[in-house]
């Protein structure tokens, strides 16, 4: 079943629809995971709506200064990989208005996404001229690269077993019973995937790109007012569009609204477990563990497939 | 698999002042300052870096940016009026200046000090380490993105603080132990609630000895980062923790004891491996030992006696021509106070010997150039240093 | 206490070679080119900072205020004693962050910075670069005697006296050191005066630049900054 | 500690010394002769510990006192070493090289007092200041409220009334001040 | 890497279900009861000394009228504001404070957007945590100067009834460095001394051992420092700063110890007549008592003559005549004379005015005559009998002029102020002698805590055996024939009426007799004036009995000045002040007459 041949405009603003009901959501869950996350402190944390009123605080600042085309693109790049991510990935299986523009093959373009944003922000905060920023890219990137390799290998895995590149196809194919999920199907894919998952939530221990106790904050750091208000969208949009796939690829999608909401919570919530107890890896050290763990883990699943 | 071990023959070689001239026109470099605005540094300084990829070639310290002349200050108050500012010589643990200056003054002018002072003195002296040692043990799980300690050791340490501001009428600035005594006695019930403190901090403790010594995350980030050398101990200066890290098991209130320390039972808990994990665990060893020694002081101290005796008119108060050295563990190492009078109501000269001046200037300096940029602040922190007492 | 000296006079010379890596020069770069760079013109931009309008409908700014006031992050810049408050301020026992204060560790994302407590004039020169790259509106406030009179070090050589003789300040919170609970009563009064449309310290500080700008190069003789950081 | 004292003086010029503690001497010495006490208390008694080095000024003597304060940790014993300097031209000669940490003092002495070490590494570079201009501050004809009160503003608006004075002028402003 | 470091961290996820530990209302959390808060202080205890202004190492605290506290005996009228610009709560102020009545609460919030605001006068400027019981105070006493007097060696009352000897050690150079150091120079006292001295100074010098600088300091104000240092009344020891908490400082003592301490033979070097020239004009001062001879030593050091005519055969007047030499010795009197001489007053004794030269004369020699002829007739109670009784001064007067005087086995004397203590002791001195053993009773008005004598002249009466009745009223002098057989005396009920005034009330049932062959009667005391005779009695102005005059002592006639106990004070530090304010008058007078001539 592929969606692009019965394309129809008003799925565009389904899919707006989408994208705005998944960007509150995040907004609202991570404060959220935040709140949780402080009550292993001790703590009460933020307010729930914390996001929105530092989303507005952030556009109502008043001096904006750029320091170049690519320094103002970089969070539009980074945003368009969020969104771009969300816009081909169907986030409620089988429903007409949320499917967006899911099409065969877009497990790949969905790949793409993950990556674009990163890259484009390394572009951005290249721009701005900033060494932390410089450096934190480097590091960034090399980790992310070495976090993406599993999660590829774990795909690769994933379209072989399902011999399809459709995102949708591969949900349907895990309906039906909670053991037809890929993660019982091919547990060691999952894995895989999930290692790459972990590394890449920019969380403890894997989030030393943006430790403010060493370079901080990495790549953003001179990015301010509307800018940073673009950056803290695609923060709250991108983990959960992610996750979206995750959930689609080994999870078994999501069929509602309220099903989505728990699968993406729980799975946000295995990074966050991992997170919050960890301190965080050196560059070199966590590009190693994803080399012993990530990558034989995810070479072995495609053995076994 | 990989080996990440510098290659240094790539670096210039340090000159003959161990000063390393690195042309940061070949574009092979990079200046990073870390600090002071910088939230892994330790309090306000800076470190300026010479960064080559991911590795530190070089590294200066930078400090003076608490500098406010203390010592010339001191010089221009009367010996009652320096009480209140030795404090402020260091903020995490200022107890220490207090006991020091009080002592050395206390020495020169031939003031006996009561008994009960005494044990109130080493109370306080203890409860100080006890949140020096939170604020390490904070501190480097902080460093290395654990926050959940640092929240955990930063809420026993304000617990601790409400006892503090309970015994001395302040959270931070205690200004309790004056020359010749302590202010006031131990309010009522003080001991119970001194109890619950402690055990909450051991039950914290004992979760943060899983997120640290348990987890593998931490060891492979602290252990062999950072080694200091046990031969450069003596000629560093190094002492404290850092040195029983080492496995040197120095420590003043064992070697030459103080106040009533000579009535009460400690170990001197060593480590071998000198590396940040040693440090921190030798912390963490010690804090446990410390906790022990309020429950032992609160049990063994004399209920009732005076704790201050009559001082001279301090408006007017000379001291005759003198010099002393007071020295004390601090929960960081040695601290001392070198107070010269010359008969006259004010200090000749005071001279706080503060362990983070060697620790922080020239054994950092020392130990930074091949390390990691990420382990800086670890590093920092490890060797527990604080930086208003360098400067003063 | 001694008295003053009134046979001491300052050094009137105050004239502070520039240190060498910021002079003018000529630099050969790596492809071979020789460029000539300052460092002090190069990498600033060259103009003052601008007097921003509030938004032009009440309604709106109120409701921008509003959120401002909601979303106070602090430039994690420990200037003094009073940082050690600032720790048990946003862990769990004083949890600032249920109010919407939080801190961030680069000042172009934060809005307050918080002096706690002297600041030396080594550090002043820092603290006037954080304040300068944050962006509009921001604000400032004083920790303790020392920003308000000079404190305990009202007599020392090396710190300054009145904070607001360098930089605007929106509140002032007394005590040496203020302990968390009137840090939070400052945050609170500084929410207010900000929900007023009060805390326009980055206008002021614009309107008045020179007037700033003497005082500050009136105390850091080595001046070696571009007189615009942004 | 005397007898470690008794065999320096067979060799060397030393002051009296004064037991401040049992475990805690001050002496002075003579300056050609630290580099060669200090080098023999580190390697042949045990006194590998260099506690503090610093400076006391005795502007009324014209005089630096460079006290070298050397610890040796096996036995808990201190020493210090009293150097005094002439004020005008105040040169120290530097240890760095027995302990490095003297460097970090040198420059703080070379910067705080004046007293410069030649050949210490870093020693001209500024340590605590930052485009110092006046006199060393620790000096003792530094008076730092008076070069305060000419650099920083205060809050004006400050009174203050001596009660003698004040109640002279209120109670008994006629009175004549005896014979004088 | 074992799998329990893998797993273990996972265990700080319990943490979740637990509740926070945060502060709900961190806005209202009180501090610590013994917290070191804002600065409250307690208006009526405190006295303005500005210890806490001395002490503060901030220069934080700034002394400063307030509303409603004016400026009187032992109150600066000056109140303490405290910058919360520069203070540091160390509390030193409190710890300082004489009267403790500089406290802190445990308030600690203070926010304001004005950095001028943080100034205040605690205690005045009403705010909301003056009356917060909680806060710091010191813990028992105050530790920081010295509370309690310097010891100091005096006679036992066994070894000094039986003679005239100078009951008080004084201190010792060592004693007077320690009593000195008690001081904390607020400069109260200077106010309440008559004379106004440089206490805290000289007090200074004490403590610094300059006692020669001490002695120099107090001749700049007193030329009978050392009769003083003995005999002074004290009132500045009433208003002392230390005595709120702990003892006064023994201000007169000190004053002694400088005296004492000094050679008698360095006076002459130290305090020498000034470089001025000779005025040629001359003053001549009736009475060598301590007004007139004050007088006469500003007037001699400013260049004037003078002359001193004293009617005795001796000078000093009351001081001599009047003060037993138990309290001050001879020798010191007369050593202070000799000093007021050298600086070239001089000095006839036996000249009565009056009889060997009369006012006129005086008037006509003289550009100027100061009279200062104290009070040296006894008053009278007038009840049945009191012609037989004797008069206290009288009788004093005969003791030092080593007439013989009658010592009755029981001696009854009528007075309760510093006087009626003196006969009384040297009365019992003459009976220990005589009979060995002593028999004197005093009756006063007043209760024996409002007598006016000094309470340790009370004491150390009682110390030698003099029975005191307090609150008993004379009612007649019991005579059998000629011979005083006792004194009968009624209980006191009230001695002023509603309005005020002197009217006694007894309780006539309660009464008693005292045996005693002599009654003296110490009353009170009256100037002799008939030395004016009656043309100058007619033509001065008078008030209740007194001469009048204006504030620096001039009478209504331009060439007569007044001063001393005659005209005013009770006591030898009030006559020195007079003679100072006389000498002033007197030279500016003179002043003015020396311009006219040229």
């Amino acid at each position: 079943m592929t969606a692009f041949p019965n394309f129809e405009w008003v799925q565009i603003a389904y899919a707006l629809l989408t994208l705005f009901i998944v960007i509150n959501y995040g907004m609202v869950m991570t404060a959220v995971v935040r709140k949780i996350g402080a009550r292993v402190g001790g703590r009460y944390g933020i307010p729930v709506w914390q996001n929105y009123v530092d989303l507005l605080k952030n556009i109502a600042l008043r001096s904006k200064i750029s320091h170049g085309v690519m320094y103002y693109l970089g969070p539009v790049f980074r945003l368009t990989g969020g969104v771009g991510l969300l816009m081909f990935v169907p986030t409620i299986y089988g429903s007409e208005w949320h499917q967006n523009f899911s099409y065969a093959g877009d497990l790949i373009l969905a790949l793409y996404f993950v990556f674009f944003g990163t890259l484009g922000m390394a572009l951005g905060a290249g721009e701005s001229g900033h060494p932390h920023s410089a450096i934190g890219v480097s590091r960034g990137l090399a980790q992310v690269t070495m976090a993406e390799l599993p999660l590829a290998l774990g795909v690769f895995a994933l379209s072989l077993q399902y011999q399809t590149l459709d995102i949708t196809e591969i949900v349907a194919a895990q309906q039906g019973s909670i053991f037809n999920w890929t993660v019982f199907t091919n547990p060691l894919a999952t894995v895989a995937a999930m290692v790459a998952f972990v590394g890449t939530m920019m969380r403890s221990p894997f989030d030393v790109a943006m430790a403010p106790q060493e370079i901080p904050i990495g790549p953003p750091t001179e990015y301010h007012s509307s800018y940073l208000a673009l950056m803290q969208t695609n923060r709250v949009l991108f983990p959960v569009a992610k996750t979206v796939i995750y959930m689609n690829l080994f999870f078994g999608g999501a069929t509602s609204w309220a099903e989505f909401a728990i699968k993406v919570f729980c799975l946000y919530m295995i990074s966050v477990v991992i997170g919050v107890v960890h301190p965080r890896f050196r560059v070199e050290q966590s590009i190693r563990f994803f080399l012993k763990w990530g990558l034989p883990i995810g070479v072995l699943s495609i053995l076994v497939v | 698999m990989f080996s990440f071990k510098p290659d240094r023959s790539q670096y210039p070689a340090p000159g003959p002042d161990g000063k390393i001239e690195v042309d940061l026109e070949t574009g092979k470099y990079l200046k990073l300052w870390h600090g002071p605005n910088h939230p892994g540094i330790t309090g306000n300084m800076s470190v300026e870096l010479t960064v080559c990829g991911d590795e530190v070639v070089e590294g200066k310290t930078h400090v003076g940016y608490l500098h406010r002349g203390f010592e010339k200050l001191m010089e221009r108050r009367t010996f009652i009026q320096v009480f209140p500012i030795v404090c402020r010589v260091c903020v995490p643990e200022p107890d220490f200046n207090e006991y020091c200056y009080a002592a050395a003054v206390e020495e020169l002018a031939g003031i006996e000090v009561p008994e009960m002072a005494n044990w109130i003195r080493t109370l306080i002296l203890e409860m100080g380490r006890f949140n020096s040692y939170m604020m390490a043990m904070g501190g480097i799980s902080g460093a290395l993105g654990l926050g959940v300690v640092g929240q955990w050791m930063t809420y026993t340490r304000d617990i601790m603080l409400d006892r503090f501001e309970e015994l001395t009428g302040a959270r931070i600035y205690h200004m309790f132990i004056l020359p010749g005594g302590v202010r006031a006695h131990l309010p009522e019930g003080f001991e119970g609630r001194m109890e619950e403190v402690l055990q909450t901090a051991e039950t914290y403790l004992a979760d943060a000895e899983k997120l640290m010594f348990h987890s593998s995350v931490f060891k492979t980030r602290t252990q062999g980062v950072g080694v200091i050398d046990p031969a450069l101990f003596e000629t560093y200066g190094v002492t404290g923790p850092n040195a029983r890290a080492g496995g040197v098991a120095k420590d003043v209130r064992k070697d030459s004891p103080y106040l009533v320390y000579d009535q009460l039972d400690f170990t001197v808990h060593t480590e071998t491996a000198s590396d940040i994990y040693a440090r921190t665990l030798v912390r963490f060893k010690d804090l446990h030992e410390t906790i022990q020694l309020i429950r032992q002081i609160l049990k063994k101290m004399p209920k009732e006696g005076e704790v201050m005796t009559n001082l001279p008119n301090v408006l007017h108060w000379k001291i005759p021509r003198g010099e002393t050295y007071i020295k004390g563990e601090s929960s960081r190492g040695e601290y001392g106070y070198y107070l010269v009078t010359d008969g006259t109501g004010y200090p000749r000269r005071v001279n706080v010997r503060g362990p983070s001046y060697t620790h922080a200037m020239a054994l950092l300096e020392h130990l930074i150039p091949g390390t990691n940029i990420s382990d800086i602040a670890a590093l920092m922190v490890s060797l527990h240093t604080y930086p208003p007492e360098i400067e003063r | 206490m001694k008295d003053v000296d009134d046979k001491f006079l300052k050094n009137p010379d105050t004239e502070v070679p520039l240190r060498e890596e910021l002079r003018p020069r000529k630099v050969t770069t790596p492809d071979g080119q020789e460029i000539d760079i300052d460092p002090l013109r190069d990498y600033f931009c060259e103009a003052k900072p601008k007097v921003h309008p509030k938004a032009y409908s009440k309604i709106v700014e109120d409701f921008y205020n509003w959120a401002r006031a909601n979303s106070l992050w602090i430039l994690g810049f420990g200037t003094g004693c009073g940082a050690i408050e600032m720790r048990p301020l946003m862990t769990p026992r004083f949890d600032a962050y249920r109010y919407g204060i939080q801190w961030r560790p680069t000042p172009r994302q934060a809005n307050l910075l918080v002096i706690s407590g002297y600041l030396s004039v080594k550090t002043l020169k820092r603290a006037i670069r954080a304040y300068e790259q944050m962006p509009q509106p921001k604000y400032v406030m004083g920790l303790g005697s020392c920003t308000i009179n000079g404190g305990m070090y009202w007599d020392s050589y090396n710190t300054i006296k009145r904070l607001d003789d360098y930089l605007p300040v929106d509140m002032y919170v007394a005590g040496c050191m203020p302990r968390p609970e009137a840090l939070l009563h400052g945050f609170m009064e500084l929410k207010r005066v900000i929900k007023e449309g009060k805390g326009e310290g980055a206008n002021l500080y614009a309107e008045n630049f020179d007037q700033y700008k003497a005082n500050q190069k009136a105390v850091i003789r080595d001046w070696d900054m571009p007189d615009y950081n942004w | 500690m005397r007898h470690i004292l008794y065999r320096l003086k067979d060799r060397y010029h030393l002051g009296t010394p004064v037991f401040q503690r049992d475990d805690l001497c001050f002496v002075t010495v003579k300056r050609f002769e630290l580099r060669a006490i200090l080098t023999e208390l580190r390697d042949v008694e045990g006194f590998t510990h260099l506690t503090l080095l610093t400076a006391v000024d005795w502007i009324e003597e014209q005089q630096f006192q460079l006290t070298y304060m050397v610890n040796n940790r096996v036995a808990n014993l201190t020493l210090a070493l009293r150097v005094m300097l002439d004020r005008e031209d105040a040169t120290g000669d530097t240890i760095h090289d027995l302990w490095p940490t003297a460097a970090t003092y040198q420059r703080e002495l070379r910067e705080m007092f004046g007293i410069t070490f030649p050949g210490s590494p870093r020693v001209d570079e500024e340590f605590i200041l930052e485009g110092w201009t006046d006199l060393p501050p620790y000096r003792r004809d530094f008076d730092t409220l008076a070069y305060s009160q000419q650099t920083y503003n205060d809050r004006p608006g400050r009174v203050t009334h001596d009660p003698k004075t004040h109640m002279q002028k209120t109670l008994y402003a006629d009175y004549p001040k005896g014979a004088k | 890497m074992s799998l329990r470091d893998v797993l273990s961290p996972f265990t700080a996820w319990k943490h979740v279900i637990n509740d926070p530990v945060t502060i709900k209302d961190p806005f209202n959390r009180p501090g610590a009861d013994r917290y070191r808060g804002f600065h409250q202080n307690d208006m009526d205890k405190c006295i303005g000394c500005g210890s806490c202004e001395e002490i503060c190492q901030n220069a934080a605290i700034d002394m400063v009228p307030v509303e409603g506290q004016e400026a009187g005996p032992g109150d600066s009228g000056l109140r303490p504001m405290i910058d919360y610009g520069r203070c540091c709560w160390c509390a030193l102020c409190v710890d300082v404070c004489m009267t403790g009545s500089l406290t802190m609460s445990n308030e600690y919030t203070w926010v304001d957007s004005d950095p001028d605001a943080f100034r205040f006068v605690p205690g005045v400027d009403g705010k909301s945590w003056d009356l917060e019981p909680k806060g710091y105070q010191r813990e028992d006493t105050r530790r920081l100067t010295g509370t309690t007097r310097a010891p100091m060696g005096e006679l036992a009352p066994e070894d000094r009834i039986g003679n005239f000897c100078e009951i008080v050690d004084g201190f010792t150079p060592e004693q007077a460095v320690i009593e000195a150091d008690r001081c904390v120079e607020c400069g109260l006292c200077v106010a309440t001394c008559p004379a106004h001295m440089d206490i805290p100074d000289y007090i200074a010098k004490v403590r610094d051992g300059d006692f020669e600088g001490g002695l120099q300091l107090l001749y700049e104000t007193n030329p009978f420092s050392q009769a003083c240092g003995r005999i002074c009344t004290h009132k500045c020891e009433t208003t002392c700063a230390a005595m709120h908490e702990g003892d006064a400082i023994a201000i007169r003592w000190l004053k002694r110890a400088i005296t004492d301490s000094v050679d008698k033979d360095r006076y002459f070097d130290l305090i020498q007549k000034p470089d001025v020239p000779e005025t040629g004009q001359s003053v001549a001062v009736i009475g060598a008592g301590p007004a007139g001879l004050t007088t006469a030593f500003d007037l001699a050091r400013k260049g004037h003559k003078v002359v001193v005519f004293e009617a005795l055969d001796k000078p000093g007047g009351m001081m001599r005549y009047g003060i037993p030499e138990y309290r001050l010795p001879y020798d010191v009197l007369d050593h202070e004379i000799s000093v007021i001489e050298a600086m070239g007053v001089e000095i006839r004794c036996n000249m009565r005015v009056g009889h060997e030269i009369s006012m006129e004369q005086l008037a006509k020699a003289y550009d100027a005559v100061v009279l200062s002829i104290g009070l040296h007739q006894g008053r009278s109670t007038r009840v049945p009998g009191s012609d037989k009784a004797e008069a206290a001064i009288d009788l004093l007067r005969r003791i030092t002029a080593g007439v013989e005087v009658p010592v009755p086995e029981q001696v009854a004397v009528i007075g309760g102020g510093n006087v009626a203590m003196d006969i009384a002791r040297s009365m019992a001195r003459l009976q220990k002698i005589k009979y060995g053993r002593v028999g004197v009773t005093v009756t006063a008005l007043e209760d024996l805590d409002r007598f006016l004598a000094d309470r340790e002249e009370i004491e150390e009466a009682q110390e030698e055996g003099c029975v005191i009745y307090p609150a008993r009223g004379p009612q007649e002098i019991v005579l059998d024939g000629e011979t005083v057989m006792g004194l009968r005396t009624w209980k006191v009920q009230a001695i002023f009426d509603d309005q005020g005034r002197f009217a006694p009330k007894y309780d006539e049932a309660d009464e008693m007799i005292h045996p005693a062959g002599m009654v003296v009667e110490a009353i009170g005391q009256m100037a002799d004036i008939s030395l004016l005779g009656e043309a100058l009695t007619e033509k001065l102005e008078w008030n209740r009995g007194r001469i009048m005059i204006d504030s620096t002592g001039q009478t209504s006639e331009p060439w007569l000045w007044a001063a001393g106990d005659a005209v005013s004070g009770p006591d030898v530090i009030h006559a020195v002040a007079d003679g100072h304010r006389v000498a002033v008058s007197v030279g500016k007078m003179l002043a003015a007459k020396r311009e006219k001539v040229q």
